[in-house]
């Protein structure tokens, strides 16, 4: 039933001749970039990025404002609109309901990906005040999606959705509430409840708590997590506190200016970052517990992308910078740490030369 | 899974019952100040005019008997009886029973009366043009932000410049284009001459046809105003994660455009209906005397025209009345579109 | 909380950026569009009665002349007492520039004056001015000046402005409320009380600069109400018809019958002049609109890709484009792929940035970006 | 694991005396003389008529700033913390207690007490994209309460200008000055911010989330700023913030606000290593810990802490009484007086004999990480 409302060239096989691999990951982004046109230049928000989730993951993508992480997440939804132009690169989808063959979601038309969005891929919004229809009832906001996608009566649409609401801990009767009349605690809820309305196989969580206070944020994402492990979708968690990311995310990729600098498990990158950007990153965030050390910061700001000088965009606030660094090509290296695991990093200067565990090692590490 | 009650939530909707007492408050002060202002201006505007009023009318109209004189001094509050104050009391009183006076050229009906056969005509009139052209504005609006760059799009500055032209100069071009040179439709008042007003076919088809060129000029004119507020709203609200949102859930355009975009974007519209129908009321004036049309425009210029000044005052009341009452339903009607604007307690 | 990660922001920075080499407001077709027609009509304003070949109220008698069609000799035409059109409609255009103009200024000092010191000092005095303001909103204008002027018959020019600017204030005045209201609220206003300025100095010298589009577009708001109510008046006759303004043309045209004897130059000229002075009005403030709202701008610039219209609920347009040193392009990737580059408007796009400037635009394929993408390092090739 | 390793804060003294929470001494004394105190602040909303209708977003609040010492106030949104940062700075009026500034109880009744008093007092703001008026270029900024302040002019002004573009070392210093504020990153904007607050020579400096709206990497260069400012020029501060490691890190006392009560206050160090109050715990375990392989976060084992309920309506007894799971009736019945814990640490809550063993919890959980990983 559910394969019938799916777009054809996404499921055209019935199910029994699939010979998809279920073991394949979800989404797989691969030589993905994105240029903002304008009269000035192209701004090239992301360029050339490879990154894979793996069913049931919750990968997460870090960096500072203006390093392309949302416009990547949003471009590979195709959810960007102009000046905003997807210049190279292939999303692939596979999931379940697309018999685990790859979608190539840069090749659908707008209807296809009409009927993929939210049942497959699903947003949560950062701002949740912003990501609700002022003038619409939570219940209608909840329901709409379903209405699209699942073929239900409006008593089971109804149920899914309390039942859904009860998820995060919401009570059934504000269902008829509208936005404005919910603390933003709630609202962050309701956006993350829209998001699971239709049971979609990935969820891109767009710094989903980063408007809340820490005892709000640590309740709900673990609310996020319980509901991940019991319904089984992958999560893509972008946000820019590297240090909520270590605790979420099990693996961890690190933009700088539009680019993949540094991609690993959490626990590698945590104790053993490859690429100067990510040690930066990682010293400077104050630790609550364990001893003091001494933070650094990154010295310098972030560079104009549209006039990105060649080789390593780090090279400005990079105390490793040599002058090869000017002619490195952006590629993600596989990295050989004590850790072993995938971890790969962009700097090949500090993998060939000096690699070993970085000054910022853990007391513990 | 906790039960949720969040710590700011009876905050907020405590705030916000006081936020919306305020706005009721507010909105009644303004409807009360308003409406004394009109009643004001009125009555203080043959007193500011040179010479005695009253006089110059009797010396004007030969005809009038001496009693309409004493009627004329309490509809103005003019002679020997009283302080300021006494006088504007009885002038409100008069007001408030309805009684407008007696007119003075067909001396001696009442003002009121004239009034009721002139308001049905702008009334239907306008009204409907009205109607239309914000419909279809609106509507022409939300084509043209969803398909900016569109053809609609492209018509902006002819579209700038129907805005720009004034009311009464189409209803020129119109009348001459279609009225003079092609004889399409007639170009004089508002039904043909030897019928008699009432409910018989040959009347309403024939005041159909002779409202057509005005109503036409009211949509010409107005539509491209709308349209292009609309227009620009409507752009300024598809930019909102909440549009977006409503994409990314795979939403067929026509929800998206409408029930999360248009919906949005038309708020500000409706609140700019009240405050443009003033402008509407100025338009039509011009207008209806144009086309020798039988409405309250054409009335209020003759009555000006001819010193017929108890029928001048009550019209000016009539027109703030009108607008006031039209600013009502644009609050009615902004409160049932905009639930923020209802904010109550949740239990 | 960090900034926000936008597209729009990083997309708005390089916008503005550019902004400070030129003027913005020139930037925009509409408005300067805008700009050249109010520049034409000033002008005319200025010398229009110096050129005027005629006195405007001669008549001449000659039968010949009594609403003659245009001529070499009557450029416009006459009106039935062989007065010149073109004449009255030279002297005309300063009339009805002048008073927009004059009353557009002192409406718009009314509404600065009681926008700003309601928003500002807030409390009893913004409700108190806010419902004045509201009261002033809902008068109708036209009929109250048709009632007032009508007893002030010759009087010329000067009541009409006093009282079009008594009535023109309100609107402007409501928005600058509004914008005073949220500025005052930023943190600059707090910094600059921090800092120990008075309070007349921040009204001046921080929150007024930052309205100035707000007051510019309010002021053509207003004076393009101003020439269309006066306009009308004169037509109706209400003001003094002896003095030649746009408007006292068009109510000879309508008292001489100019549409029964079929004397189009007569009404039709000085109402398209008034239409024109109203577009050019128009067109100003759609620009300054734009200014002020980045979304109206971004609308403005982006919206046709590969020649096809982009709606907003359009998926992102997908333009593979890879620079071959042969500058030829690759085929296509698929007849599917609907929404491949169109390669002039790539090269307007690209001919002012250096990044892929001279070359020819193609597109490649997913399998050329994969091997392009492979994980070898590359330390030993050339950079670009 | 042995208790007495980890309740070095003597929970011996927990039955001592209840005590107002100014005579607990300041941790951050040690490092100059006083210089501003607030004594039983308080400040009142009211939202309506009624009686009810008042909200008390500061309640009887104590603190002193020390010359040199940073003093953090810690707490949610809500909390009252900002609120305590404009009635520090004479933004809003008292309407309970006293401010003195170098022992004299300070009056800003009038325009010319309002500026002098500002040369003493200056705040940052928290949004450097907010804060700074994108019609002026950054000379203007800093010239003007340069020009109030320092009644200087001609090259003086000059000096200043780039002395005070140096001192937030912002360089080349010439370059700034003509620029405009959108020319400038967040990092850039917010050393202007900063220099204009310096440009008054102020002795109190009061910092309002000064780093919330910033990137991550910029942050710790702008505390640091901060943290060789007052080392340089013997400034006392007040940092409010949401983010308690980064008060670990920055501040010498730390206070603790909920519902817009102090309700711990502390040295840095021991506040945020071994919290006593049952609002600090939440806080602190609340708090991102990447360490923590065990995490909540990762096995999906949800401990949702109880809702908040309404904090700041005026209501008698422990305003975290509803979130707390130490409360009983005595809790919701009377406000909890400070506890003294040692001699510069105090807690306000009934219950702390009960909520210190907590403590231990974490510190096993802890422990027992760190064997994992070695």
């Amino acid at each position: 039933m559910i394969d019938d409302q799916l777009p054809k060239g996404y499921d055209s096989k019935p199910r029994s001749e699939s010979n998809g691999d279920a073991s394949q990951p979800v989404l797989e982004i691969k030589g993905f970039s994105v240029a903002y046109r304008s009269r000035g230049g192209d701004v090239k928000a992301v360029e050339n990025v490879d990154i894979t989730i793996n069913r049931g993951e919750v990968v997460g993508l870090a960096g500072e404002s203006g390093s392309g992480k949302s416009t990547l997440a949003y471009g590979a939804c195709r959810l960007l609109r102009p000046p905003a132009v997807i210049t190279a690169g292939s999303v692939r989808y596979n999931g379940r309901r697309s018999n685990y063959t790859p979608v190539e979601l840069l090749d659908l038309d707008r209807d296809q990906l009409r009927k993929l969005r939210w049942r497959e891929i699903s947003i949560v919004f950062q701002s949740a005040m912003n990501a609700l229809n002022p003038v619409l009832r939570i219940q209608d906001q909840l329901i709409d999606a379903m209405d699209v996608h699942l073929d239900l009566s409006k008593d089971e649409k109804l149920d899914k959705v309390v039942s859904v609401l009860d998820m995060v801990g919401i009570p059934r009767d504000r269902l008829r509430s509208y936005p404005h009349e919910l603390s933003g605690g709630m609202r962050q809820r309701i956006v993350i409840a829209m998001a699971l309305t239709v049971d979609p196989e990935l969820v891109i969580m767009d710094e989903p708590t980063t408007a809340l206070d820490v005892v709000v944020q640590r309740e709900i994402l673990s609310q996020i997590v319980e509901l991940k492990e019991r319904l089984g979708f992958s999560v893509l968690f972008i946000t820019h506190d590297l240090s909520l990311m270590m605790e979420i995310a099990d693996r961890v990729a690190i933009m700088y200016a539009g680019q993949l600098v540094e991609v690993g498990q959490s626990t590698d990158i945590h104790h053993q970052p490859a690429h100067p950007y990510t040690q930066g990153l990682l010293n400077s965030f104050p630790s609550l517990r364990g001893p003091k050390r001494t933070l650094a910061g990154i010295p310098g700001v972030t560079p104009d992308l549209r006039d990105l000088p060649p080789g390593c965009p780090f090279i400005p606030r990079c105390k490793f910078a040599k002058p090869d660094c000017t002619k490195v090509e952006m590629r993600l290296e596989k990295v050989e740490g004590i850790l072993g695991g995938k971890h790969f990093s962009a700097c090949p200067i500090v993998i060939a030369n000096n690699f070993k565990p970085s000054e910022t090692e853990r007391a513990h590490a | 899974m906790a039960a949720s009650n969040d710590n700011d939530h009876s905050l907020i909707s405590r705030f916000g019952e006081i936020k919306q007492m305020r706005f009721l408050a507010r909105r009644l002060g303004f409807y009360v100040v308003a409406l004394f202002a009109a009643l004001t201006i009125n009555f203080f505007i043959p007193r500011f005019l040179p010479g005695n009023i009253v006089e110059s009318m009797m010396a004007k109209y030969p005809s009038l008997k001496p009693s309409a004189q004493r009627a004329l001094e309490i509809l103005f509050g003019i002679g020997h009886n009283g302080s300021l104050l006494h006088q504007y009391i009885t002038y409100l009183g008069q007001i408030f029973t309805g009684n407008l006076g007696l007119d003075l050229l067909q001396f001696p009906i009442p003002v009121i009366d004239i009034i009721k056969n002139a308001l049905p005509w702008t009334l239907v009139l306008v009204g409907t043009a009205t109607v239309i052209s914000w419909v279809l504005g609106t509507g022409l609006g939300i084509i043209a932000a969803w398909r900016r760059g569109g053809k609609l799009d492209q018509l902006l500055p002819a579209l700038s410049f129907l805005q720009a032209t004034p009311y009464f100069f189409l209803a020129l071009i119109l009348v001459w284009l279609l009225a003079l040179r092609f004889h399409v439709l007639p170009a004089q008042q508002g039904f043909s001459n030897g019928l008699s007003i009432g409910f018989n076919w040959a009347f309403i088809l024939s005041a159909a046809r002779h409202s057509l060129l005005p109503a036409l000029t009211i949509v010409l004119t107005s539509t491209a105003g709308w349209m292009l507020q609309m227009r620009n709203v409507m752009i300024t609200t598809i930019g909102e994660d909440y549009v977006l949102a409503a994409q990314a859930k795979g939403l067929s355009p026509k929800r998206v455009v409408f029930t999360y975009a248009a919906r949005n974007a038309i708020l500000p519209s409706i609140s700019g209906f009240a405050l443009a129908l003033g402008f509407v009321v100025s338009g039509t004036l011009l207008m209806e005397i144009v086309f020798n049309y039988p409405g309250i425009g054409l009335t209020l210029y003759n009555s000006v025209t001819s010193n017929d000044f108890p029928l001048t005052q009550g019209i000016f009341l009539i027109i703030s009345l009108t607008v006031l009452a039209a600013n009502i339903l644009a609050d009615v009607l902004y409160v049932i579109v905009d639930p923020r604007s209802r904010t109550r307690a949740v239990a | 909380m960090s900034k926000v990660e936008s597209p729009r922001l990083i997309a708005q920075g390089a916008i503005k950026k550019k902004k400070r080499t030129m003027p913005s407001i020139l930037m925009n077709t509409k408005a300067k569009v805008g700009a050249v027609i109010i520049g034409v009509f000033v002008v005319i304003a200025i010398i229009g009665p110096i050129l005027a070949p005629y006195n405007p109220s001669t008549q001449n008698t000659q039968a010949n002349l009594s609403v003659a069609a245009p001529s070499l000799s009557h450029l416009f035409g006459t009106d039935q007492l062989g007065r010149d059109v073109f004449s009255q409609i030279l002297v005309g255009t300063r009339t009805t520039m002048v008073l927009g103009l004059v009353t557009g200024i002192i409406a718009t000092a009314l509404s600065i004056i009681i926008g700003v010191s309601a928003g500002f000092l807030g409390g009893l005095w913004d409700e108190f001015l806010s419902l004045f303001s509201n009261v002033f909103l809902v008068i109708p204008a036209l009929p109250l000046l048709i009632v007032v002027l009508g007893e002030f018959p010759g009087k010329g020019e000067t009541p009409t402005i006093i009282l079009l600017s008594l009535l023109g204030w309100p609107w402007g005045a409501r928005v600058i409320r509004a914008q005073t209201l949220s500025l005052r609220s930023r943190d600059f206003i707090a910094a600059s009380r921090e800092t120990g300025e008075k309070t007349w100095r921040i009204i001046f010298f921080e929150v007024i600069p930052n309205e100035v589009s707000l007051i510019a577009a309010s002021f053509v708001g207003t004076v393009l109400y101003a020439i269309g109510a006066s306009v009308g008046l004169d037509f109706l006759g209400v003001g003094n018809t002896t003095i030649w303004s746009l408007g006292t043309i068009l109510y000879w045209a309508q008292n001489g019958n100019a549409l029964q004897l079929g004397a189009w130059w007569w009404f039709a000229i000085p109402g398209v002049f008034v239409a024109l002075i109203g577009t050019g009005l128009v067109l100003l403030n759609f620009g300054l609109d734009e200014l002020g709202n980045p979304r109206l701008r971004d609308a403005a610039t982006q919206t046709r890709i590969n020649g096809k219209i982009w709606r907003p609920a359009d998926p992102t347009p997908v333009m593979r484009s890879h620079v071959d040193n042969k500058g030829t392009k690759d085929q296509r990737r698929s007849p599917k792929a609907n929404l491949t580059e169109d390669p002039v408007r790539l090269n307007q796009v690209h001919s002012s940035n250096g990044h892929l400037g001279q070359n020819s635009m193609g597109s490649t394929t997913v399998e050329n970006q994969v091997r392009h993408n492979s994980s070898t390092l590359s330390l030993d090739q050339e950079g670009q | 694991m042995t208790k007495e390793t980890h309740t070095k804060p003597a929970v011996s003294k927990l039955d001592s005396e209840p005590i107002e929470s100014n005579e607990v001494a300041s941790a951050a004394a040690s490092r100059g003389p006083l210089v501003m105190r607030a004594e039983g602040i308080s400040k009142d909303y009211r939202i309506s008529r009624k009686a009810e209708g008042v909200i008390s977003a500061v309640k009887n609040v104590n603190l002193a700033l020390y010359a040199r010492g940073v003093v953090a106030v810690v707490g949610e949104s809500g909390s009252g913390k900002s609120t305590i940062a404009k009635l520090l700075s004479g933004h809003e009026k008292l309407t309970k207690g006293k401010i003195f500034l170098d022992g004299a109880e300070i009056q800003v009744g009038n325009r010319s007490d309002f500026r002098r008093f500002k040369s003493d007092v200056q705040m940052v703001f928290q949004d450097p994209f907010a804060s700074l008026n994108p019609v002026h270029t950054i000379r203007y900024h800093l010239e003007r309460p340069v020009k109030l302040h320092q009644k200087t002019k001609g090259a003086e002004v000059e000096t200043e200008l780039l002395g005070l573009i140096n001192q937030v070392k912002l360089t080349p210093p010439d370059q700034f000055l003509a620029k405009y504020p959108h020319e400038l990153s967040g990092g850039q904007r917010q050393r202007v911010s900063i220099a204009r607050a310096l440009a008054a020579h102020p002795r109190v400096l009061l910092a309002d989330e000064p780093v919330s709206m910033l990137d991550v990497s910029i942050r710790l260069e702008i505390l640091s700023l901060l943290d060789d400012l007052r080392e340089r020029l013997n400034l006392a501060m007040l940092y409010i913030t949401h983010d308690i490691a980064s008060a670990r890190y920055f501040a010498d006392e730390i206070l603790v606000m909920y519902g817009g009560e102090i309700v711990e206050r502390g040295p840095a160090e021991e506040v945020t290593q071994k919290p006593l109050h049952p609002y600090t715990q939440l806080l602190v375990s609340s708090s991102p810990d990447p360490d923590d392989l065990g995490s909540t976060l990762k096995t999906g084992a949800t401990t949702v802490a109880r809702q908040a309920g309404s904090a700041l309506t005026n209501s008698v007894g422990c305003r975290f009484s509803d979130r707390c799971p130490f409360a009983d009736d005595k809790c919701t019945s009377a406000s909890p007086p400070h506890v003294m814990v040692g001699s510069n640490r105090s807690a306000a809550c009934w219950h702390l004999d009960k909520a210190v063993p907590i403590i231990h919890l974490d510190a096993r959980k802890e422990t027992v990480s760190d064997t994992n990983k070695s």
